[in-house]
């Protein structure tokens, strides 16, 4: 595993840029609402995350952190 | 008669239409209503809400202090909004996402399971009109039938809007 | 592993306002970050306008006004001129900057007032609710051109980056997008660059940002960031419309 | 047959009704569906609807179209308003007739957007350089934004002179049945001062600039004697339960409808109080103030701002009366219930204050 | 030593040694002496000068400039005046000092540019939209003037609030010997809320959207506990021959020399008719006027306008004592000699009203 | 003989208030002559400014407006949209137009109007007494650049014309002067031919004319129309900036 | 002689335009001040005037008048 | 004491001067003194006037209904002002252009050929300087022989305007 991303729930609006350009697809839209009352954003994490750190670059509100190198 | 009834929710979740179906309905049935929607930037942090009051004589003031009624379309609108509920007034939750072990003891509640009642449907889009048919049925502020039968014209009506 | 990304220094950690998809919120998080790489944080001033992007004080920790509907550039020109020291940046809305505003954006270009403007196109009034801009695109719908823009009555989408060349006072002028990963990172590179210019002292910058608003727009956020490449960009071209040699 | 209507709305489709062919106008919370209203329906009426590019490109605009002898609106709330002065004064300077709507938002700067009542003394006090006034018309309700639409272009032209409509964010948003039916297109008045091209007569010249003192002073005496006129003949007000009233509420709009609420609890108590609602505030109904005062000693200023229609109040009663005051600025909107309990205290106060 | 200078040069050296660096201003009649003094003066003095490209450019650029912790002012006349009124109430809403100078000419419209009075409402009631006031100061004199440069600066940053010195095309254009030794440059007072980048602190945030209806009127009562302030504090005027006086004439600024030069002449054939001259219009000084209330029944109002002052000694009187008026608006200079046949008629008309 | 000049028929008995050599004279008697010649007396409407070009209402026998300073093409707008059929001009000086006026010069150049603008470009604010305008030359000295216009702090001189060709809205503009024969008889026929753009409604059109101001300039008549040739032409070339076909 | 023209002295205003312009130099400027306070240019005529009527043309004044043509 | 004089003439006949020099030696006597100029538009006329006031107490308008003396240096203004000229005030008139024939019986009229004088010195430039000096002599508002001891300091603060 290269990399992981850590998703603020909270902050996710669910615009599903993040899942639109992970290059690795390890990122699903669910039908949880948080408080706001959005359909958030998940990491489904399948080893295959390189930290490339798209989704972060994508992401409006802020709510990706973004980890990679060697195992945790 | 005066009864304040808010509509509250998700930006999505059609709560202002709920309203503005009723206060239509209410004045074609001639009552007095008005209809004050939450606007501005207050919308744009995805919640709505909405005042409609209905009453036989003029009304003073289309805000609700002490509302008799509340439909409450999410977690943070009922918090928000059961609180000012009059004592004994009646509050009808979408169960399906809403939360109501931490509910006042002096009022009465009614869960309204939304989105399963809607996907029976066949479609959520629904859900807001499921819930209002709930709602009149409940608070009888203006007559079950009447809204049934005229319910083209009350749609037609909110169209025009 | 260690973190590779997270959030800037120089935002507080309050969440955003701004809808779903919103590319205000990306244009603040840039800044943030450029601000932060730059070290600028203790020196920057920023004006605020009126429009979607005005609450950025709440999200900034940095020294913040806001400023009058359209009258950015002549607030952050008297901030500036008492100031020459600081990093001083207007960050506007179409709306804000070419309409209301237009007399003292282009002024405040013709004089050369060392400011960096950010200039926030999405082609709506967004805060009041999605009018016309000056920069809507022919037929585009909103609210004030119930039936599409036309430009027999309601004029023609104005390209401020090619209007303020034509003045002497302009150092840096380049139009970006928020709408995609690369036109991101290209974006952040032109506000560094337009800071490089302040800086340096040689005259107005400004960086105008293609920006989606999905709610005025009535698209989902993934549309409106196509709809930024198949249509906003062909009136409005990306690159580098003008640069003085600093 | 009555429609269910935003006040925005209703005031755009009752200008129309009488006969507003032109609107120019920027937008801004919270009028902006006047705005909307009028870029559509304008044009299908087959006039000219102008997203202008500021509120002083729109006012001089609407100087334009209304100088050609259209008759011609704008709107605003607060910033907007203040911006449009310069704009005013002209209109008012050169007589020229326009209406001009206000759905005031709480300020003073950027404020908010909600109901407030803070622009009064702007728009009672002519708000522009120079001197002169503007007609302004204060409405309550939906159906009487829409009712007073006509009234305002009918004075506008009547007099020759800007006219205020003085709405507030609640006012502008908030929906109610409206009845359109009787509202019809107004006469056009013989205007024999606008610019049409000279053609078959004089030319015509429409200035304010008199570089002779004696001319502009005789021009401002002129427009003095206007106003006059429009003092004598264009008050108007409405009295609630004022034969018997031991306390007279005077509020105007928003606020003049909340008090009514408040009153009806208060009769329901037996506590004797009755109200004066101004329609216009200028030309301001002191003249009722003043009759009222020889019967009841005390007034209850209630406005949705820090203290400004209480001026006028003060100004009719020349000392007379005990005037109390309650105000709630920055876009509160006080319940009838709250307002309820502060009259009734004052109330007996005030009672108190008589049985030595 | 004294200089024979214009109102306008005096009102700029004096702005200037009082600490004013940054000047922002637009050509306009009759206060073009002033910006082309500072256009020179300022520069030298190390300070900023601008012509901005307007009046609403200029007031936001005293905006910028005062958030940055700079002295800054403007000037215009009429017109100009009634663009920045939103600006001037963004300035009281920020809480931010500035000192903005109105060089009155008659008015509405382009009017002339002549001297006049007529601005005296929209200075005096805040001007622009929301619930705020400016200080306003009425120099009477070019030496005034100069005295009342460094006073303007002091009372705005000690208020955070906009100042309006209110003068006319007369003390403008007129020459007068004026002496500047004893102005000095005033002290910085401590300014914690200005920006200037957060180094080493929190960062701070000036603005005056307030979204949540409770913080913007508290924000609103704020503000009013402020201006009740100014009104106890800041009172200022003086008094002409008072002690005797069976008619008190009420004047300011240019009309209120122009009354002294009667007031002698009256004195002299034995009319005991005094002067209250406001020296801020607001705060008004109404105590004074119903301290006089209680020894003279009889108060003139006379002003260059069509009839404004008039508004606040009906105020201050609240019905008593009965008010004469005498307005030449439109940018007529009355003479001494013509008040002195006005007054004296006014004069007699009352003592033969008195003895039956 | 035969009378081969003599005073235009749509210009009043009244002389003018102008300092000697002054180029408004001129342009007001090309303006006038030229609507005797267009025969557009009876349908022309004319704004004036605020500027030395003020009193133009006192010469022309046609309708005349005056607008509040730099408000005349929203003025003109709002006279053109309710009144298609009429020649509707707006006549503005280089202060009111490009100055306080800017917001409204652009925006309706940009929609289009079909108005005429006669933009007097004399360099200064003539009738307050000779401040610096928005195209003072640099170095230039005036009552508000004491020791010349220095581009740092007071900008460069503005190009009207070729700013609002960038526009979509603009269908002819022209830059002319008044300070010889031959020039003079070329603004004329700038003069006509945008009278024919807006008769033919395509569009916003505009004759920047080039005009002395010895007063202000501390010149004489004829070194002030020397200077035309020498300085301020270099700044502002002479000739059609933009032309759409009609 | 082909031409002369006519000057109203009173709107004259001494700019002396004419008198630069006239190809003949037909016009000059004389010591004599008008009521508004000006030294006025005048017709001397030579028979020189062709009536070219650039004098006019340059006359911000519009205070002259042109004959051509056959003996007058 | 409070004088009034009117300096009136055509704009290039240097009548603000005048008066601005009078003005300040009058200042430099100790007098209260005040100096208003006709300004903006007006003076494009090619006319111009101002009004100086010399008083031993305070001024109270600058401006004079009924002046003392009146300077006339062209006939329009000779014209205008000597109608407004107090009974048995005193007129200097430039007679080097000025037709006096019309003028008031009850005024005392002082003819100054300023050209010819001016030329006789060698420049029309001075022709308001002489006639100031004759006005002072002829209305001894302040010393001539002040004026004269002091005229570069009066001069030179006129520069510094
Ligand atoms: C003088 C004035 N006029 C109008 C407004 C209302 N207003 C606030 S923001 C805005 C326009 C916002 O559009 P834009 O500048 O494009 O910013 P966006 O919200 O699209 O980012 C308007 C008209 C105001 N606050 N002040
Ligand atoms: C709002 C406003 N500001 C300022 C003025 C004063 N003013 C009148 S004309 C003018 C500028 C004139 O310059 P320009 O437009 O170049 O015309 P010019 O006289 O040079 O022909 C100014 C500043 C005014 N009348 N109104
Ligand atoms: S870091 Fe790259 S791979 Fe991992 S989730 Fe984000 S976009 Fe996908
Ligand atoms: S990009 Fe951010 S806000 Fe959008 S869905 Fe992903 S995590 Fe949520
Ligand atoms: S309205 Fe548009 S611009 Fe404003 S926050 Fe929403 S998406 Fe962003
Ligand atoms: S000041 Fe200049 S522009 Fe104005 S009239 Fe005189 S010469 Fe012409
Ligand atoms: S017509 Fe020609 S030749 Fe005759 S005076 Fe005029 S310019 Fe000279
Ligand atoms: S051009 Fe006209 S104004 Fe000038 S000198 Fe000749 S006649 Fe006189
Ligand atoms: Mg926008
Ligand atoms: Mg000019």
């Amino acid at each position: 595993m290269k990399g992981y991303i850590e998703i603020d729930q909270e902050r996710c609006k669910g615009c599903s840029f993040c899942i639109e350009y992970c290059p690795k697809k390890t990122i699903v839209l669910t039908d949880k609402l948080n408080l706001k009352g959005y359909f958030v954003a998940e990491f489904r994490d399948d080893k295959n995350c390189t930290g490339c750190a798209l989704c972060a670059v994508m992401c409006p509100e802020v709510a990706i952190e973004v980890y990679r190198g060697g195992t945790a | 008669m005066l009864i304040k009834t808010i509509f509250s929710g998700f930006g999505g979740q059609g709560v202002l239409s709920m309203g503005y179906t009723l206060a239509t309905a209410a004045m074609l049935e001639g009552k007095h209503v008005t209809y004050f929607p939450s606007y501005g930037v207050e919308v744009r942090g995805g919640t709505a809400n909405c005042t409609v009051a209905v009453a036989d004589e003029e009304i003073a003031s289309p805000v609700a202090s002490e509302p008799e009624f509340i439909v409450a379309m999410n977690q943070p609108s009922f918090a928000r909004f059961q609180s000012i509920l009059q004592a004994g007034g009646l509050i009808l939750v979408n169960s399906s996402i809403v939360d109501i072990s931490a509910a006042r003891g002096d009022i009465e509640i009614v869960a309204v399971p939304t989105s399963e009642l809607a996907e029976e449907l066949g479609t959520i889009k629904v859900a807001n009109m499921i819930m209002l048919g709930a709602f009149i049925k409940a608070s009888s502020i203006i007559s079950y039938d009447f809204m049934i039968k005229n319910l083209l014209q009350i749609l037609g009506e909110g169209k025009s809007k | 592993m260690k973190k590779v990304y997270s959030r800037p220094k120089c935002l507080k950690d309050a969440h955003f306002h701004y809808c779903p998809g919103c590319g205000h919120a990306i244009v603040n998080r840039l800044l943030a970050e450029v601000i932060d790489e730059m070290d600028l944080r203790d020196t920057a001033i920023c004006v605020a306008p009126a429009g979607c992007g005005m609450l950025l004080y709440n999200y900034f920790d940095i020294d913040c006004l806001e400023s009058a509907h359209g009258r950015g550039a002549a607030v952050a020109t008297g901030i500036k001129r008492v100031r020459p020291e600081n990093l001083v940046l207007s960050y506007q809305g179409d709306g804000d900057l070419a309409a209301i505003g237009t007399a003292e954006s282009f002024h405040a270009a013709n004089r050369g007032e060392n400011i960096t403007v950010i200039f926030v196109n999405n082609g709506v009034y967004g805060m009041t609710g999605g009018q016309m801009a000056p920069t809507t695109m022919l037929n585009q719908v909103t609210t004030t051109t119930p039936s599409g823009r036309v430009s027999d009555s309601a004029g023609h989408p104005v390209r401020m980056c090619e209007v303020l060349a034509v003045l002497d006072g302009t150092s840096y002028l380049e139009r970006v997008a928020v709408n995609k990963p690369a036109a991101i990172m290209a974006a952040k590179k032109a506000i560094a660059k337009a800071f490089e210019h302040q800086l340096k002292g040689t005259g107005f910058s400004m960086v105008e940002i293609l920006s989606p608003c999905p709610t005025n727009w009535k698209m989902d956020a993934l549309q409106a960031c196509k709809w930024i490449d198949e249509v906003m960009s062909r009136q409005f071209p990306l690159g580098v419309v003008k640069e003085v040699q600093c | 047959m009555k429609k269910l209507m935003s006040g925005n709305a209703a005031a755009g489709e009752a200008a129309v009704l009488a006969g507003c062919t032109c609107y120019f106008g920027y937008p801004i919370t919270p009028q902006n569906e006047l705005t909307e209203y009028m870029a559509k329906r304008v044009p299908e009426a087959g006039g000219t609807f102008i997203q202008s590019e500021s509120e002083i490109a729109a006012i001089n605009m609407v100087l334009g179209a209304s100088v050609a002898g259209a008759r011609a609106m704008t709107s605003s709330s607060g910033p907007g308003i203040s911006l449009k002065q310069e704009g005013i004064s002209y209109l008012a300077a050169d007589e020229l007739p326009a209406v001009i709507l206000n759905m005031v938002r709480g300020g003073p700067g950027m404020g908010n957007i909600s109901p407030a009542q803070s622009d009064y003394l702007q728009a009672t006090r002519g708000g522009g350089h120079g001197d002169y006034r503007t007609i302004v018309l204060a409405p309550s309700s939906v159906q009487e934004i829409a009712d007073m639409m006509p009234l305002a272009f009918e004075l506008a032209e009547k007099y020759r002179n800007p006219v205020v409509v003085l709405g507030d964010g609640m006012l502008g948003q908030m929906m109610e049945p409206v009845e359109f039916d009787h509202i019809k297109k107004l006469k056009e008045p013989p205007k024999d001062y606008i610019l049409t091209g000279a053609k078959g007569r004089p030319s015509r010249m429409v200035r304010s600039l008199l570089f002779d003192v004696k001319e502009e002073e005789e021009h401002n005496w002129k427009l003095t004697r206007k106003f006059k006129r429009i003092e004598q003949n264009e008050v108007r007000y409405e009295t609630y339960l004022l034969d018997d009233a031991e306390m007279a509420v005077v509020a105007y709009g928003t606020s003049a409808r909340i008090a009514k609420g408040a009153i009806i609890r208060l009769r329901q108590e037996g506590l004797k109080v009755g109200m004066i609602r101004p329609i216009t505030l200028w030309p301001f109904p002191a003249r009722i103030v003043q009759e009222t005062a020889k019967t009841t000693h005390d007034f209850f200023v209630f406005e949705m701002s820090a203290g400004q229609l209480i001026e006028d109040v003060k100004l009719a009663l020349e000392g007379k009366g005990h005037i109390h005051f309650y105000g709630r600025p920055g876009g509160v909107i006080p319940t009838p219930v709250e307002l309820f309990r502060i009259i009734s205290r004052h109330y007996y106060q005030a009672q108190r204050g008589k049985k030595p």
